[in-house]
């Protein structure tokens, strides 16, 4: 039967499927799944056949994870019918998934770090499957050169890049043979030079009968690779299409709805005096599995927004830590804010001097969960609302409730606690306080990531007004398109290096892609190298 | 069908009903065990709770009692509020109480008006100093705060008890392992002529006052707050966590110091090995028992305290074994602990599900 | 100090290492799960007023054996529902477990208190037992003793080299992603636990079957808490824990060995030996951060709901 | 009459109203340790039990065990003399102080305190002559060791157990000129873990003879399994070492509390420092091993009749310490005064009274 098909496939070419001949590789009829205060799936409906890649569509919250988690057995579905090769089956969990042969990367990946690449292929295999095969390791090599996937099954994972960590997912479910990969927005943590590896062997899988769902928020890769479509919206498919046929804009307007496009073009300014600079910057990772930093250097001016651009995973986060000053231990020199020394400040006396931060987590660091916005507020605003060490819980209070009215967060009030907002409303919250300081650098970190088309505009309107006050703002983003939008000169962090700074204008995504893949390195290093000798 | 749902808001009502509920069903449990044994129950109970509180002698005692408790468990509460697990509350009143005891013993012969804040204030230093010492080993060195506090209340017990038969030991007491009696300028004066109630409790009910105070009213509380709930958010927000640290571990040494000495400066008088019959240990339950909040830790003090007594007159009247009391403890902190579950979650009553 | 005497030193260190083996490798794969009881003193109390109990009145040593293991692993079972069912503070949890094993198991026990029975013999291994000095230290114990080198060489077998002993550390190091791949989080943690108990029940029985052998109120006297250390003494490995816990044992006695041969230091000051010894090692190995993130289980104290998984 | 009924309340007369013809003597006990510990308090136990048999229900006693050292003592023995007790027994050295204290709140109740050394209006004090077992046990010892070395387990560094050292070493020393002996401390009175530990430390270092100055049957046990001998403290401890048991030196409280009962009863008691041994039965030789050489067994009752008798006793000069100074000058016999105050070792003992 996969023989068949595969042979029909190679005949017909992948994107002509023909839906008549054999059964759906998979159907999902009226999958519903209700949260407490949230309907995740509502009646959704999807049809995948074998060879064919699917793409699964929809902003943060629409349904995508519940759905593929419901797919996978993770999550069971309140409600509907899952049919598999024409069969009618109960999904109860991932080992069931397994058996029947559905494979699954997941976005933040499901691999431990203290075990060796086969050990962690070994947890995943049923004892049926461990009985078919002799030698993991022999089978790992064989199947790693077969798909140039290029995993070596004695390493241990915390040693491996964020790139290898996903092809050993993917190893993973080639080992089980699966009939359907899951993949769980696998492109936000690749190049695009190992983007487009990964779909070289997405295209081998299709062409083998594999089928494959595969979530991205990316869309010209949705309309490169995918046969099929299906959107989601509010947990419900609102659209589904052949994106072959679709432009990337016009598969964004059925993913929003009728929203405004988001083809606005901001003005590019230029910075005046250097407000904030990195001077030759290395520090080895606190962390085990961490980046170390490697001769960062930057300036920051006032008035202007300089963004970096890179790959999850290759530095922000430490070089986030290193600026805000949650780690300390760079020397006096290394930082400079307004021609004074500050790398030796702890974090609150380098907010005190003007500086402020969005970090990448809103809930859990941007925000307490389980406190209120009033003391959300106070959290980094402290100024006014401290009195010889008491709080003036009143005045706090008021200000929340003005910030709350100012950048239309939507809550109960000023009482309502951080955990009960949505991620676009806490994010408006937390970018609110922090320019509400008036401060002289302000530090963000994707600013818009999982937050909808109108707090998007409002936060980005938000940054432009705080750069034209004359500001320096850095921003930290995997989203190029936005960092083109907004930043008025650019750059890419790759391994822990920082590439060169230049005009947003001057350069191109191309090059941008290419620094954040590391090409910048050896030239940065020659270079040094020549300006010692 | 009866389900378990997760709340969208945690419940108010469950916060404060949580403890009430607990106590009541380790009242049930008491109920059965009594039955069990052949006991009245109802007079058992009589006996454990509300005859503690029969007259003016055993209420001045169970303040005498409660003070240590209440010392520690808010100290122990801040902790707790700031993530830090300092299980070592028994050691650093033990310290307190050596230390305390020693500048008591230097005082023997002194009518000094010093003599007595001096001689309480050496007690805060070495609660202070003990509660420092796996500070330090944990900022410094990441060591395990659990385990290292554990250590310390051992290696504290052992302390006191050397210096007991050693160099505190009193000339005259035929070398029996307890200090000289003090003198009157350093111990803690009674409040009232008919208990033994002691400044050591006033000391102790200002305390939870204090802890209260600190934890809502002030930046460091608040910031002690944000530490213990969320220390990503604190370190972002540029708190010093080190320096909260220390402030929490050295206010709970300081406070189980007190303890320490106020036990060998009020009620006992003079250098004994058994300062603490684990006071460090179940200021532990009380601190929970008042839901890491220092007034709560008042009440639940008081209700440790009853149980403590009431544990010592089942005894007396009714010959059931003093082990009881540390069953009540285990198992209402047990319930307390389930209770708590529905704090964040609820049982609903729903039909079979449809399909 | 001849031969002879470090001999039987070092085979008394072992008699004293003993309990403290049961219950570390017990608490070594529960922590490895991700789970920090903090009960061990409780469920070990427990074990051994049940398992003197059990053997005072049927007569059976090895009815008492089995009746501590069951005992420790129904004391566990109270833990496990609290902190994995309702997802109650592990350290609060913990204590409780402590305190109400010290007060269940006085209760239980003040009808023994002061009775004796006869205890396990000792056996001599055929042949191992004539090796030189080794056979003397090694050969010549109890069953449990026996016992407890099976236990560890098992669990040796299983933690290092098997899919258990994988399934084990991936649930300790990221319960998220293990439940994702399809591993059943809290059954492995409820196993994990029960195991741990059940160690400590055997422990128990160790300290009132054949130790003393009688009950005694609180008669572990702490080594509860000192597995506790052992357990990070030996970085959550097997081998390193039997080494540690016989030092431990050897330490606890040698204040005593000392006092024989006539030094004359402060038996209060020498009894702090272990406990200081603890801190000592605990510091150096907790001191180099970057390798106890890689031995400790990541996860561990923390909780876990697969409620919360989507 | 309103003062009075106030007073009443306030259980400041409670004792008073007790003392009439037709009412049992209410006699409170209160112990260190739990009743079943087989040792210190089991003995006093038997002395309760035998005060009521003697009596039948003139008497009516109560008893709390487990009674901490520390602040919880005294609220405890106040508890006692609250409930009516006319007479309170304190059986614990760490009891002295609280009993003082709280027989100045009750004047009207008469307090006996074991081991202590003070006294006053209503507290008097008794202890036993245990040195004049262990004078019986150090000759049995001394002839019956085969390597010359006694094991001497050992609690804590007070008179009694210094005392009790120091006529070990005599007494063996007189029979059997080449014995030496070994001395562990272990701290506690009460921990056979420890006790094991440290009986099984002197064997290894070649002592075949185990003499106990700690209330479990531990040690008897850890010889017995060795092949081992050992002496039986406090109370008979036969049963725990059919062959190693030579013979146990039992307490007996009896013959005192009967008959402190009875002079309280007739109003004839008057607060004095008790010592009792052989002479009074309040030491008894009981389960000689029939296993014993006879001319061991012969010494053994020889050595009992001449210290009962009198003619013997065991500290009388001339005795020097291990530092060379005359401590006992010849033809003088220490008085129970001077007994109380033994800190040195005898001549012969190479060890140092540790700290």
């Amino acid at each position: 039967m996969l023989l068949q098909a595969n042979k029909w496939l190679r005949q017909n070419g992948a994107s002509t499927l023909n839906t008549q001949q054999i059964a759906s590789r998979l159907e999902l009829i009226d999958i519903t799944k209700q949260y407490p205060g949230c309907l995740a799936n509502d009646s959704i409906n999807l049809c995948l056949q074998p060879g064919e890649i699917h793409a699964l569509l929809g902003e943060n919250g629409a349904g995508k994870s519940t759905l593929v988690k419901t797919i996978y057995g993770v999550v069971a579905p309140d409600k509907g019918d899952i049919l598999w090769d024409g069969k009618e089956v109960t999904i109860k969990s991932p080992s069931t998934a397994r058996d029947l042969g559905i494979g699954m990367v997941f976005q933040h990946f499901s691999l431990f770090e203290t075990l060796t690449v086969s050990q962690n292929i070994e947890l995943c295999l049923s004892q049926k499957h461990l009985a078919n095969i002799d030698d993991l390791a022999e089978k790992i090599r064989q199947l790693s050169e077969e798909y140039g996937l290029n995993v070596d099954p004695d390493k241990y994972v915390h040693s491996l890049s964020i790139g290898e960590r996903q092809r050993v997912e993917i190893m993973r479910c080639l080992v089980q043979s699966v009939k359907l990969l899951i993949l769980d927005e696998p492109t936000s943590v690749l190049t695009p030079q190992e983007v487009s590896g990964l779909f070289d062997v997405l295209r081998t899988l299709s062409k083998e009968g594999c089928s494959i769902l595969f979530i991205s928020h990316k869309l010209h890769e949705v309309t490169e690779i995918c046969h099929q479509a299906t959107i989601l919206r509010g947990g419900k498919v609102v659209n589904t299409c052949v994106p072959s046929e679709e432009t990337p804009a016009s598969i964004a307007k059925m993913m929003v709805g009728d929203l405004a496009e988001q083809d606005t073009q901001y003005t590019k300014k230029e910075g005046t005096h250097t407000l904030f600079s990195a001077n030759n910057l290395s520090l080895p990772s606190k962390q085990p599995f961490g980046t170390s930093l490697k001769n960062i250097q930057f300036e920051l001016k006032a008035g202007e927004i300089l963004g970096i651009a890179g790959v999850a995973g290759n530095g922000q986060d430490e070089l986030m830590a290193i600026i805000s000053g949650e780690d300390n231990r760079t020397n006096k020199s290394s930082l400079s804010l307004d021609q004074m020394d500050i790398g030796h400040l702890h974090a609150g006396d380098r907010r005190k001097l003007g500086m402020a931060y969005v970090p990448e987590e809103r809930l859990g660091r941007g925000a307490v969960p389980d406190m209120s916005l009033t003391e959300n507020t106070l959290l980094t605003h402290s100024t006014g609302f401290i009195k010889n060490g008491l709080v003036q819980w009143q005045e706090a209070k008021d200000y929340a409730s003005r910030l709350i009215k100012k950048y239309k967060v939507k809550c109960h009030g000023e009482f309502s606690e951080a955990k009960s907002l949505s991620g676009g409303n806490l994010q408006k919250f937390i970018m609110g306080r922090e320019i509400g300081q008036n401060p002289k650098v302000l530090i963000c970190a994707h600013p818009t990531w999982g937050v909808d088309v109108g707090a998007a505009l409002a936060i980005h309107q938000a940054l432009l007004d705080l750069r034209d006050q004359g500001a320096a703002i850095l921003l930290i983003s995997e989203d190029i398109d936005e960092l083109f939008l907004l930043a008025d000169r650019m750059s890419a962090i790759c391994d822990g290096h920082l590439s060169p700074q230049v005009k947003t204008q001057d350069t191109n995504i191309d090059q941008i892609g290419q620094w954040m893949a590391g090409t910048f390195i050896d030239t940065q290093r020659e270079l040094t190298q020549e300006t010692q000798s | 069908m009866i389900r378990i749902q997760a709340r969208t808001e945690p419940s108010t009502l469950m916060k404060i009903a949580s403890p009430l509920i607990a106590i009541v069903l380790t009242l049930l449990f008491g109920c059965l065990l009594f039955s069990a044994i052949g006991k009245d129950p109802l007079q058992a109970l009589h006996v454990l709770l509300i005859a503690p509180l029969s007259d003016s002698y055993n209420i001045g005692e169970m303040f005498v009692k409660m003070g240590p408790l209440l010392l520690c468990a808010v100290g122990l509460a801040i902790c707790y509020r700031a993530n830090m697990w300092n299980i070592g509350a028994e050691g650093q009143l033990l310290a307190g109480a050596l230390g305390g005891s020693a500048m008591a013993l230097y005082f023997i012969d002194s009518d000094s008006v010093f003599a007595l804040p001096i001689t309480l204030l050496a007690g805060i230093v070495s609660g202070m100093l003990w509660s420092a010492i796996p500070t330090f080993l944990k900022l410094r060195f990441n060591s395990n705060l659990i385990l290292t506090t554990i250590m310390f209340n051992y290696i504290a017990l052992y302390l006191l008890i050397w210096a007991v038969h050693g160099p505190l030991r009193d000339p005259q007491g035929f070398g029996f392992p307890e200090s000289a009696l003090f003198s009157d300028a350093t111990l803690l004066p009674t409040l009232f002529e008919f208990s033994r109630i002691h400044l050591g409790i006033v000391f102790a009910i200002l305390a939870g006052f204090i802890g209260w105070f600190i934890l809502t009213k002030t930046h460091l509380g608040f910031q002690i707050r944000v530490l213990g709930a969320d220390e990503p958010a604190a370190k972002y927000a540029g708190f010093n966590s080190k320096k909260l640290s220390w402030f929490v571990m050295l206010f709970a040494g300081a406070l189980a110091g007190l303890a320490g000495v106020s036990e060998t400066t009020g009620p006992i008088g003079q250098l004994v090995p058994n300062v603490s019959p684990g006071y460090g240990y179940s200021a532990i339950i009380v601190a929970y028992l008042g839901r890491l909040h220092p007034i709560g830790a008042i009440l639940a003090a008081v209700f440790m305290a009853i149980l403590y007594m009431g544990g010592d007159l089942a005894q007396i009247e009714m010959g059931i074994p003093v082990a009881v009391v540390s069953m009540f403890q285990g198992v209402l902190l047990f319930f307390l602990l389930a209770c708590d579950f529905f704090i964040n979650n609820r049982l609903t009553l729903s039909h079979q599900a449809t399909n | 100090m001849d031969a002879d005497l470090i001999t039987q030193i070092l085979f008394a260190a072992i008699k004293t290492g003993t309990p403290l083996l049961f219950i570390a490798l017990g608490e070594v794969i529960c922590e490895k799960s991700g789970i920090l009881n903090l009960g061990q003193e409780g469920m070990m109390l427990m074990g051994a007023v049940l398992g003197f109990l059990a053997a005072y009145t049927t007569g059976s040593m090895g009815l008492g054996v089995l009746a501590a293991m069951i005992m420790g692993s129904f004391m566990s079972l109270i833990f496990a529902v609290l902190v994995l069912q309702l997802g109650a503070n592990q350290v609060a949890t913990g204590l409780a477990l402590t305190i109400f094993g010290t007060g269940l198991s006085a209760f239980v026990g003040s009808g023994v208190v002061g009775q004796t029975i006869q205890g396990f013999t000792p056996i001599a291994i055929p042949l191992l037992s004539d090796i030189p000095y080794l056979g003397e230290i090694l050969f010549k114990h109890d069953i449990l003793v026996y016992l407890s080198f099976a236990i560890t060489i098992a669990l040796y077998f299983v933690v290092n080299k098997t899919r258990v002993g994988l399934t084990l550390k991936a649930v300790g190091e990221n319960p998220n992603a293990a439940n994702a791949i399809g591993i059943k989080v809290l059954q492995v943690r409820y196993l994990a636990i029960m195991f741990g108990g059940a160690m400590a029940g055997i422990s128990g029985a160790y300290m009132s079957l054949v130790y003393t052998p009688m009950w005694v109120e609180n008669m572990t006297a702490g080594r509860g808490w000192i597995a506790l250390a052992l357990v990070v003494f030996a970085s959550w490995r097997i081998g390193r824990i039997m080494l540690g816990a016989y030092l431990f044992g050897l330490a606890s006695i040698m204040h005593l060995v000392l006092q024989g041969l006539g030094w004359s230091i402060s038996p209060n000051l020498l009894a702090m030996l272990p406990y200081m010894a603890t801190v000592i090692v605990m510091v150096i190995i907790s001191a180099d951060h970057f390798k106890e993130k890689l031995l400790a289980p990541r996860s561990l104290g923390k909780p876990f709901d697969p409620r919360n998984m989507a | 009459m309103k003062m009075k009924s106030l007073l009443l309340s306030l259980g400041l007369l409670a004792g008073a109203s007790a003392v009439q013809a037709e009412d049992p003597l209410k006699v409170g006990f209160v112990y260190v340790g739990p009743v079943g510990d087989l040792g210190w308090s089991y003995e006093h136990d038997l002395g309760r039990i035998g005060l009521e048999e003697h009596f039948g229900d003139k008497v009516e006693t109560t008893y709390v065990e487990n009674v901490p050292e520390g602040a919880d003592a005294e609220r405890v023995i106040t508890q006692l003399a609250k409930a009516g007790n006319d007479l309170i027994f304190t059986t614990s050295f760490g009891f002295m102080n609280p009993t003082v204290k709280v027989a100045k709140r009750f004047p009207k109740v008469t307090f006996e305190h074991a081991t202590g050394y003070k006294r006053s209006r209503n507290v008097g004090t008794y202890v036993l002559r245990t040195y004049e077992g262990r004078y019986v046990s150090g000759v049995a010892a001394g002839m019956m060791t085969k390597t010359n070395t006694i094991g001497y387990i050992a609690s804590f560094p007070i008179p009694e157990v210094i005392r009790d050292i120091n006529t070990v070493y005599m007494a063996a020393k007189k029979v059997n000129p080449d014995v030496k002996i070994k001395i562990v401390w272990v701290n506690s009175w009460y921990d056979p873990g420890k006790e094991t530990d440290a009986a099984n430390a002197l064997m290894d270092q070649g002592v075949d003879i185990l003499i106990q100055h700690t209330d479990s049957p531990a040690p008897q046990i850890a010889a017995e399994k060795r092949g081992m001998r050992s002496i039986g403290q406090a109370s008979n401890m036969s049963k725990f070492a059919p062959e190693a048991h030579m013979f146990s030196v039992r307490d007996n409280w009896t013959p005192y509390y009967v008959s402190v009962a009875e002079a309280v009863m007739n109003n004839t008691w008057k607060p004095s420092d008790y010592w009792g041994g052989f002479k009074e039965d309040m030491l008894t030789i009981e389960s000689i091993n029939p296993n014993l050489p006879a001319d061991v067994k012969a010494k053994i009752e020889e050595t009992y009749a001449v210290i009962k008798s009198g003619e013997l006793k065991p500290f009388t000069g001339p005795i020097k310490d291990n530092k060379g100074n005359t401590v006992v000058p010849e033809g003088h016999s220490l008085t129970d005064e001077e007994l109380a105050q033994v800190n040195w070792y005898v001549e012969g003992i190479t060890d140092e009274i540790p700290r």
